[in-house]
């Protein structure tokens, strides 16, 4: 059923594309979601002033050269690079998720022969390094003459990647990194297949106003920019809600004593704690303030979906909640067969950056195996919001939006008896609706 | 009874004086056997201690104040030749009749060269360690006017008008342009590395700059010295001539009629095994001939023979009838006579490949060599009479000038500068060092691997125990004499034992020192090397905001992320001041496949800016290489957790360290590493 | 009163005798000034072909005084059948000389104190020595027969302290050394020629006295055969004596200079006719030489004038005896006493090519022709110790059995040869040696670049030396 | 979620149908969002939008004249892709050195001298064939090169590395390099960085030591005494060189998604590239234009003003003309006219659009840009170089 309207939906799309892009967006307006699934209430000084620009209403074209170009003719593999912080780094098993999740999509596309009898392969890069390396190994991939990118989980190195493939024209899929900044670059060489800080966020806003009724949040969050940036998402989307943060504060990743921090929030005496960091700083932060009597429930960031957190937080961590960009455990064929030939091929469950990674990897190789071996008609077919819209990867069904970021499904979940239960976030509630789309409209 | 008494007290102590005397001499020979690291060194206390002294009233008893003459100029009419006195810190003024001086004007620290404009009115003397030019009017014999420079100011030039003088700042590395209506630097551009000699071409629009030091090359390959042509008429490098494998140009001149440039080039062999000396396999030296113009050829020939080398070819005139060039060679105290007449003809008839084995051949030089002139230790700078019937030499270590009919090609007469009477031990090991009478063959002296006793910035294959293995990068010898022990390796606890019987099996290959030289040898080495002053980056000791913050890093004990660095791979640990070196051995990750496992002799830091490259083996081309290259495992000091910006000042920081002397005057340096390390 | 003045008479001649001891003990060097020479009976001279070494029977060692030369003659010798080849130290105190006591005796070098005219034997062996010469450190180098190992007799060179202590071979190739001198660099300059697998030209080569460094010095132009005694002035000429094939009575003085011994020959003699025989420079700038004017006349000693390249005024002369081998006593500035690398302990040494493809004639078109080699064959006296295939850069690295005679040989990559064999070579245990090619010019220095095979370990020559040393370790 | 999509897709069908006929009647009218496969061709989009004229019409025009100085016009045109000499079609950069030109390509430096090509590669010492940015220093006639891999001084031939590893140069990518009297500046993946050619010392400058988010720069120019530096993310950063002090400009709206006030400060966080000429700073994004005079700031968008385009790759301004390099065409503007210069698709022929407020001029032109995707433009006395996506091209000024 799903894939008949998808077809039909596409054929649409691709006759009727004029009339249906122009006359369409009008008429659609009144129903169609804001940027980003932002619920009316949740745009920018949208109870106040309609702004000069919504950027992100048009698609960004890319008008330079290169769909002319010949693929060459005497390759003996299609390289494709891989950005990950593959040693040396705190978020090592998570790239190394990262490439394997990658490396299974791979095999099994050469298995079915490949790009036309070509195999893929993977030149996978470290990001971690001196200063800005990420910029310099993204150069070394195209001096390795690879065809796309998958990179990578840490915002900064995805940011500095990201500007290096605008000038190479290189395409960029992004795996695993939730910065929403990192799509509102405008840059039309990249699309993200994880659903971003401001999906997550806006989940667990709900969530923790709306469903729990807390009103009196602290937080406090690791003291780099994938904290800030999540948070700040978060603190928005709280306020816009009326709720501004009790508190919010920050620890230095390595810190194991985190008292400080805690004895403040206690003075704060929130609702709730929202921990917004990786999960073993997060993990020990949870038994020391559940020590120290904190016994507000606590919600965080999608980092905390980790064994690492359940192992060092053990019983503590029952009831904890958080996001999460995909569920693992559902029963969808492809998805079922992913866990199960993962494990195989490598010993252990894969997690959420291995999942987002093969989806990325498959884009590539449909990408390619749609427009062949030219950069800019692959870039075409990834960007045009058409061909692989509503792609259904095992993480679900990715929809794409004008600045190529996914906004698809997002799901939550709470420890319950040692494990993750996963659920889908509850509705969001509009309040105060009257007015601001209308305020929107030109 | 008191007369009894005394002689009791006189006898007891003859008593255990000749009691004494066997232990004390036994003690003696064995300090002696471990310092010279030979049994048969005499024992004369004095011989070693006395002239080591580099303070107190002992030390200005032993030694004198000499003048040092290094370059010179003659005034328009002949009359005058002004010569730089390097040490005595002078121009001192000459009657050319009388061959008398006749006045000495001070001048700025360590000047290098004095120019003549062309009313024979005005010098301008280049001040080396003050950067800054005199201005002297020549009628009143007094300085009118300082003028600021890069750093290092050496080689100086007029343009053709005299609008404009340029100066080569041999430290910095640049060329300032000085407008001389305003006297004041209006640009400065990039010249080769170390660059010293200057010559305008005869049609004045052309400037030819010589340097010394190689261009930063990669790891492993041949030296290459930038000899930089400027246009004088844009003021912008016009072209910047590379002489392969060539290094230590010290000066340059153009024939008359501009239809060659002649410079002096010394050919290093560093990359090859330090096997032996015979067939120039160490050092050979010689000239490198530039034709002007745009397809003009580059051609480098030896002034060596084969069994004989002119070490250290220093300064280059040229006669005014483009007939006859002079080379002075400071190390085998010798002038050479070429015949350009020959050269050309030699030019004229070989073609490029020919000219490619010239450039090794030994055995050429006969082609185009007319004389040898001895002259005094040491020959440094050369002038020519205006009509170019008179050499002057200056023998920098003989405090005389050297008269030299260029007709006969014979020393006429000498010109003696007054200086102290008494030759020093330490000016005779000053001698010794700038001499390569003590090489086989007159090869090399130390001072040609040692210019200015510094180093050469090459990296040599010392072929220790296999030919491939343990290279070397070529350390300074300043300040030595308080840092044991020597080598990298650390093998050679005193200088006796670094110079010594080991020294001449392997590196000079000929008979060892006298042990009288030995000993002047040690007493220049250690009283005599001065390092220049930091002037380029820390002239007054007051650091700047970078190197403040650099210090802080340097003192540090605890990372980025506070965890606490071990106190062994703490910077001051093994590099505190004052010589930021604690004289011990270690092993900081750096040896290499080729190295013998052996731990490493931390070397000071004192102007450590002017030791590129770094590390035993020279592998890293900046210090900025030594951590962001050289250091994957946080061996050679905890520095993996910087950021760049730390690590800039961090380098700039090391930049500020200047002579050892300004720390043992500030203990707050002292007081700095112990309270860091209580934090 | 009688026995008083006897008594005083005796004290008189004792203070006189007394004093006249004390005199001659007192004076240092009692024969300063004097020429010394070997007198030689005229029917046992023979010049040989191609003979290098020099010794004659019933030749006698003998000073003269060159102020009063006819009255001062005195035989030095007298104890010794034949004695010849005087080389005077460089204090000027003694003198080393070859001799035999009998006449069926072998000839040894001896010392004699020049002031008590005593003789010591230094060498002491069944075979003949002969070309002594001091070395600086007291020892002396001299050349001895050694045992026939299956390629002919030969001479090698030895080297031991003055006191006979210390014998060490220092040369190992099958060619026939006969030392000349030491050039003031402290090098031993040695005539040699090769005999085996044939018969070569003679000619100078130059050497470290621990046997290592060995080079060519001089090479005469073919035809040409040089005198075993080569003397170097102060300013560096080295003077000696030449002939012409077939004309061994008509030698020349030559010279070349010690800065560039291959290209500065100068014959100084071409326009006089008659022959000379030997030459011994003075501090003074002359020489004194030996000379006839005709095969007929004997020789006799002269002056000569390097700077008018003229013959001088007649010095002395017999009518029986040909007077060689003249030296002054006269003491000298001594040669540098070079440092010693040889090691005993180790049993090989490092040969190093910067590029094997470097010949001398590189450079002439007609040879443009040859193939590039990519192997080299180092062969032993009797069979190929190894083919070892060399760097891309033409370099080779290799770590060779000591004191054994090798030569080399390049090959194509067809198996052919491009050039060699070379000259027998050799290694001292530790000794280290660079050369730029093959049969390179020998002026040319290397070009500085690093060379590929040192990167490696050296290639052990022959094979079996790796399994030696590892067997050893 | 899914049966929302599911949803939207069927609404759409439906919707898609019911209004096909309806759909052309909008066409004309509204300008309207674009993909990248089927982006207007611009000749349409634009031909539609405005009136037509000659070439020789318009360089007379009083409309597109101000009181002072007429808006220059270029033509002429000239294109130099591989086929001509130039090592890759793709020219990131191009800086005009007296009489050569300086091309910085995908595949090396080019550099037009005596009507010859001649390129320069990591062989001849460039640091990375990726050639990014290009300044000439006024004093000693250095040329600066900044690549994907490294800084490099070329001096009369010879070319010297500056690399994050060798050297205080904060990270190997350059996306810009200018001279500064003796100062040598750059924006890189790393930071600004600063080189002081006399002392040797490099300053870099991050969210460590001036105030940016991140150390993500993207363009950086000098004038008025201070040096301007486009943080990625971060606005335009101003340093002022006497006092080393630093203030930022960002978007005071906050959000990368909107701009709410289009004069209330920088258009986008995410800027591009700033030019500093005739006390005006300009500042290019990828979302529009910004202007500033020193007190306040002023917006430029496409949808308003006669900029082609938002997506702004580069500019420089040369006394009171700025000169935009776009995705859709070379564009300058002084600050009351546009002027643009496309390429009609499939031809060799170009054409001009001038725009003074609300009045539009298309002018036809014989001779065209290489590309309307371009990335880098010089100017000096009476010419133009630009670099484009495919191929450089030269203009002359029309008199």
């Amino acid at each position: 059923m799903k894939p008949r309207f998808l077809v039909l939906t596409i054929l649409a799309f691709i006759f009727l594309f004029p009339a249906t892009d122009l006359i369409g967006q009008d008429k659609k307006q009144d129903k169609k979601l804001n940027y980003g699934n932002t619920i009316d209430v949740q745009v920018p000084y949208g109870r106040f002033q309609k702004a000069d620009k919504n950027f992100f209403d048009d698609l960004q074209p890319f008008t330079g050269a290169g769909r002319e170009k010949v693929p060459p003719t005497d390759l003996t593999e299609v390289r494709i690079g891989l950005l990950g912080p593959l040693e040396g780094s705190v978020l090592s098993p998570q790239g190394i998720q990262m490439l394997q999740g990658a490396t299974l999509a791979m095999e099994e596309a050469n298995e079915k022969g490949g790009y036309r009898g070509i195999p893929y392969k993977i030149f996978p890069h470290n990001d971690v390094g001196l200063w800005g390396a990420a910029a310099n190994e993204v150069v070394k991939m195209n001096d390795e003459k690879v065809w796309a990118f998958i990179g990578t989980i840490d915002d900064i190195n995805t940011h500095v990647a990201l500007r290096v493939a605008l000038k190479l024209e290189l395409p960029m899929v992004n795996t695993g990194d939730p910065d929403p900044t990192l799509t509102e670059t405008r840059i039309p060489w990249m699309i993200r297949c994880i659903a971003d800080d401001r999906q997550s966020s806006y989940a667990l806003v709900n969530y923790i106003y709306h469903v729990k009724k807390h009103s009196r949040i602290a937080v406090l969050r690791a003291n780099n920019r994938y904290g800030r940036v999540g948070i700040m998402e978060f603190r928005d989307a709280a306020l816009r809600y009326g709720y501004p943060l009790v508190l919010e504060i920050r620890y230095n990743d390595g810190e194991t004593s985190f008292t400080t921090q805690i004895e403040r929030m206690i003075k704060s005496s929130p609702d709730a704690v929202v921990l917004w960091g990786n999960a073993k700083e997060t993990a020990l932060i949870l038994l020391q303030l559940r020590k120290m009597g904190m016994k507000q429930p606590v919600y965080g960031c999608d980092r905390l979906m980790s064994p690492v957190f359940l192992e060092i937080a053990g019983e503590e961590a029952e009831g904890v909640i958080t996001t999460c960009q995909y569920n693992p455990t559902l029963d969808m064929p492809n998805l079922v067969a992913f866990n199960k030939n993962y494990e195989k091929r490598f010993g252990y469950e894969p997690d959420v950056f291995a999942a987002h990674a093969y989806d990325g990897m498959n884009i590539i190789i449909d990408a390619i195996d749609l427009a062949g071996l030219n950069r800019a008609l692959m870039r075409d077919v990834m960007t045009d919001l058409k061909t692989l819209q509503g792609y259904q990867g095992i993480t679900g069904e990715i929809i794409f939006d004008a600045s190529w970021n996914d906004i698809g499904v997002i799901w939550m979940t709470e420890v319950r008896n040692g494990k993750f239960e996963f659920f889908p976030p509850p509705p969001f509630e509009q309040e105060n609706l009257t007015g601001s789309i209308a305020a929107k409209k030109p | 009874m008191k007369k009894y008494l005394i002689l009791i007290f006189i006898a007891g102590i003859l008593i255990i004086l000749v009691l004494a005397r066997k232990p004390a001499l036994n003690w003696s020979r064995q300090h002696v056997n471990y310092i010279t690291a030979v049994e048969d060194h005499p024992l004369n206390c004095l011989s070693c201690h006395l002239y080591i002294q580099k303070e107190g009233i002992v030390a200005k008893l032993i030694n004198a104040d000499y003048l040092s003459p290094f370059n010179m100029a003659v005034s328009p009419d002949g009359s005058r030749l002004f010569v730089v006195a390097q040490e005595g810190n002078k121009l001192l003024v000459i009657n050319t009749q009388t061959n008398k001086v006749i006045d000495k004007i001070d001048v700025g620290e360590n000047p290098h060269s004095v120019i003549i404009n062309n009313d024979g009115n005005t010098a301008f003397v280049s001040n080396q360690w003050a950067d800054n030019i005199f201005e002297i009017d020549l009628s009143l014999l007094k300085i009118v006017d300082t003028i600021k420079t890069g750093s290092g100011p050496a080689g100086l030039a007029l343009g053709a008008d005299e609008k404009f003088l340029y100066v080569a700042d041999s430290y910095s590395s640049e060329v300032s342009v000085i407008d001389l209506q305003t006297k004041t630097e209006i640009k400065r551009l990039m010249a080769g590395n170390n660059p010293v000699g200057t010559d305008i071409s005869p049609a004045g629009n052309l400037l030819y700059i010589t340097s010394r030091r190689t261009l930063p090359m990669p790891y492993g390959t041949p030296p290459m010295t930038e000899l930089t042509v400027i246009n004088t008429t844009t003021q912008r490098v016009k072209e910047r001539k590379i002489f392969d494998n060539a290094y230590i140009m010290e000066n340059v001149a153009f024939t008359p009629s501009g239809d060659m440039a002649i410079a002096t080039l010394i050919r290093p062999k560093n990359l090859i095994p330090a096997i032996q000396i015979e067939r120039g396999w160490m050092m050979t030296h010689g000239i490198g001939i530039i034709e002007p113009g745009d397809n003009g050829r580059i051609i480098q020939l030896l002034t060596d023979d084969p069994n004989s080398y002119y070490s250290d070819p220093f300064d280059i005139v040229i006669t005014p009838d483009g007939e006859k060039a002079f080379v002075s060679h400071s190390g085998v105290d010798y002038i050479t006579v070429i015949d350009l007449k020959a050269i050309r003809a030699l030019l004229a008839e070989s073609t490029p490949e020919m000219l490619d084995t010239y450039s090794n051949h030994l055995g050429i030089s006969s082609r185009y060599v007319l004389k040898r002139i001895p002259t005094g230790a040491n020959p440094k700078g050369l002038a020519l009479s205006p009509e170019g019937e008179y050499l002057y030499v200056a023998e920098r270590l003989e405090d005389r000038i050297a008269v030299i009919s260029t007709e006969k090609m014979e020393t006429i007469n000498t010109i003696d500068l007054k200086g102290p009477s008494r030759i020093t031990v330490a000016r005779k090991g000053r001698r010794l060092l700038n001499n390569a009478g003590y090489t086989f063959h007159n090869q090399y002296a130390c001072y040609t691997c040692h210019p200015d006793s510094h180093e050469d910035g090459l990296v040599y294959n010392m072929a220790g125990k296999d030919m491939g293995r343990n290279l070397a990068n070529v350390q300074t010898l300043r300040d030595i004499g308080d840092i044991p022990p020597y080598k990298w390796n650390g093998k050679n606890s005193s200088i006796y034992k670094q110079d010594g019987m080991r020294f001449s099996t392997i590196l000079t290959r000929t008979e060892s020192f006298a042990f009288d030289e030995l000993d002047a040898l040690v007493a220049y080495i250690v009283t005599g090397i001065k390092n220049p002053p930091n002037l380029r980056y820390n002239p007054a000791g007051k650091l700047t905001a970078a190197q403040e913050r650099g210090k802080k890093v340097f003192y540090r004990t605890h990372t980025n992320c506070g965890k606490e660095i071990p106190v062994k791979d703490r910077c001051f640990t093994c590099h505190p001041p004052p010589y930021f070196t604690n004289m011990l051995m270690v092993d900081v990750g750096t040896l290499s496949e080729t190295d013998d496992y052996m731990l490493l002799d931390a070397p000071q830091l004192n102007n450590i800016y002017e030791s590129a490259p770094y590390l035993h083996d020279g592998r890293a081309a900046t210090l900025e290489e030594l951590w962001t290259t050289y250091n994957d495992e946080d061996k050679h000091g905890v520095g993996n957790d910087m950021m760049k910006d730390q690590l800039n000042d961090l380098v700039e920081y090391l930049r500020s360290l200047r002579d050892a002397k300004y720390y043992i005057e500030d203990p707050e340096i002292y007081q700095a590493s112990t309270h860091l390390k209580n934090d | 009163m009688n026995s008083n003045r006897t008594i005083i008479l005796l004290k008189v001649l004792l203070v006189i005798g007394l004093s006249g001891t004390f005199l001659i003990s007192c004076k240092n060097e009692p024969m300063n000034g004097m020429f010394v020479f070997t007198r030689v009976p005229i029917d046992n001279f023979a010049i040989h072909e191609k003979e290098i070494t020099h010794k004659y029977p019933g030749a006698q060692i003998v000073t003269i005084n060159p102020d009063n030369p006819d009255k001062s003659e005195i035989i030095l010798t007298t104890d010794f059948y034949s004695a010849c080849s005087p080389r005077i130290s460089y204090d000027a105190k003694h003198l080393l000389f070859l001799a035999q006591q009998n006449k069926n005796d072998s000839w040894q070098v001896w010392e004699m104190d020049l002031r008590k005219r005593t003789s010591m034997k230094i060498t002491d062996f069944e075979e003949s020595c002969s070309g002594p010469a001091y070395l600086p450190g007291n020892r002396l180098v001299f050349s001895r027969q050694i045992p026939d190992s299956g390629i002919g007799s030969d001479m090698a060179l030895f080297t031991m302290n003055l006191d006979g202590s210390n014998v060490s071979q220092i040369t190992f190739h099958p060619l026939f050394d006969y030392c000349s001198t030491i050039l003031r660099d402290g090098r031993i300059l040695f005539l040699t020629k090769q005999l085996y697998p044939v018969s070569d030209d003679m000619m100078y080569l130059a050497m470290r006295p621990n046997g290592t460094k060995a080079e060519l010095f001089f090479k005469g132009t073919d035809g040409y055969f040089l005198n075993n005694q080569a003397y170097e002035t102060m300013d560096g000429f080295v003077y000696f004596i030449e002939w012409e094939q077939g004309k061994y009575n008509n030698g020349d003085i030559v010279s070349v200079h010690q800065n560039r011994p291959l290209f500065t020959k100068v014959n100084y003699t071409s326009e006089i006719g008659g022959g000379f025989h030997s030459v011994f420079p003075i501090q003074s700038g002359d020489m004194i030489v030996s000379y006839h004017p005709s095969e007929t006349d004997p020789i006799a000693l002269y002056r000569f004038s390097v700077k008018e390249k003229s013959l001088g005024e007649s010095i002395f002369s017999y009518s029986d005896y040909h007077i060689l081998e003249p030296v002054l006593v006269e003491a000298y500035t001594r040669p540098r006493n070079l440092p010693d690398e040889v090691n005993h302990k180790e049993s090989t040494g490092l040969l190093f090519s910067q590029d094997i493809n470097i010949t001398a004639t590189q450079h002439d078109t007609n040879l443009l022709f040859l193939s590039k080699a990519t192997k080299i064959e180092v062969l032993g006296i009797d069979k190929s110790l190894g083919i070892v295939p060399v760097e891309e850069d033409g370099s080779i690295y290799l770590k060779i059995i000591a004191d054994t005679p090798i030569r080399l040989r390049t090959i194509d990559e067809n198996g052919k040869t491009v050039s060699g064999p070379s000259a027998w070579i050799w290694l001292r245990p530790n000794e280290r040696r660079g050369c730029v090619g093959c049969h390179e010019d020998h002026e040319l220095s290397p070009e500085n670049r690093v060379p590929l095979s040192v990167k490696k370990p050296p290639v052990c020559i022959p094979a079996e030396l790796s399994e030696i040393s590892k067997k050893g370790n | 979620m899914k049966k929302v999509i599911t949803k939207i897709s069927l609404r759409i069908t439906i919707l898609a149908i019911v209004i096909l006929a309806g759909s052309f009647l909008g066409f004309k009218l509204v300008k309207k969002p674009l993909t990248s496969e089927e982006y207007p061709k611009t000749d349409q989009r634009i031909s539609d939008k405005y009136s037509q004229g000659s070439l020789e019409e318009s360089s007379n025009r009083e409309g597109i004249t101000k009181d002072t100085k007429p808006m220059p016009l270029y033509g002429n045109w000239q294109t130099f892709t591989k086929k001509n000499g130039l090592p890759a079609d793709k020219a990131y950069c191009v800086r005009i050195d007296g009489d050569r030109v300086l091309v910085g390509t995908s595949a090396g430096l080019a550099v037009y001298e005596n009507d010859k090509w001649r390129t320069y590669t990591v062989e001849d010492g460039l640091a990375h064939p990726g050639v990014l940015s290009i300044d000439v220093s006024e004093l000693t006639g250095d040329v600066w090169i900044g690549t994907l891999g490294g800084l490099n001084r070329w001096s009369a031939g010879r070319f010297e590395t500056f690399n994050q590893f060798n050297s205080g140069l904060a990270n190997d990518v350059i996306y810009t390099v200018i001279c500064d009297g003796k100062d040598v500046w750059v924006a890189t993946g790393g930071g600004a960085g600063s080189y002081d050619t006399y002392t040797g010392q490099w300053g870099i400058y991050t969210e460590r030591n001036a105030p940016m988010h991140e150390p993500w720069t993207y363009g950086v120019c000098a004038g008025g005494g201070k040096i301007f530096i486009a943080a990625w993310g971060g606005g335009v950063i101003e340093y002022t060189t006497k006092t080393q002090l630093f203030r930022d400009y960002i978007d005071p709206d906050g959000e990368m998604e909107i701009d709410l006030f289009t004069d209330d400060g920088v258009i986008h966080d995410i800027t591009t590239g700033v030019t500093y000429a005739d006390d005006i700073l300009w500042v290019a994004t990828y979302f529009g234009l910004s202007r500033y005079d020193g007190t306040r700031w002023k917006g430029y968008l496409d949808h308003d003003t006669g900029l082609i385009s938002n997506f702004i790759n580069f500019l420089k301004a040369n006394g009171p003309v700025v000169w935009l390099c776009t995705d859709m065409g070379l564009c300058s503007f002084d600050g009351e006219t546009w002027v643009t210069y496309q390429k009609k698709e499939n031809s060799m022929e170009g054409k001009i659009l001038i725009t003074n407020g609300d009045d539009t001029k298309e002018i036809a032109s014989s001779t065209s840009i290489a590309h309307e995707f371009v990335i880098g433009v010089d100017t000096q006395d009476d010419v133009i170089w630009i670099s484009t996506s495919k191929g450089v091209s030269r203009g002359e000024l029309l008199k």
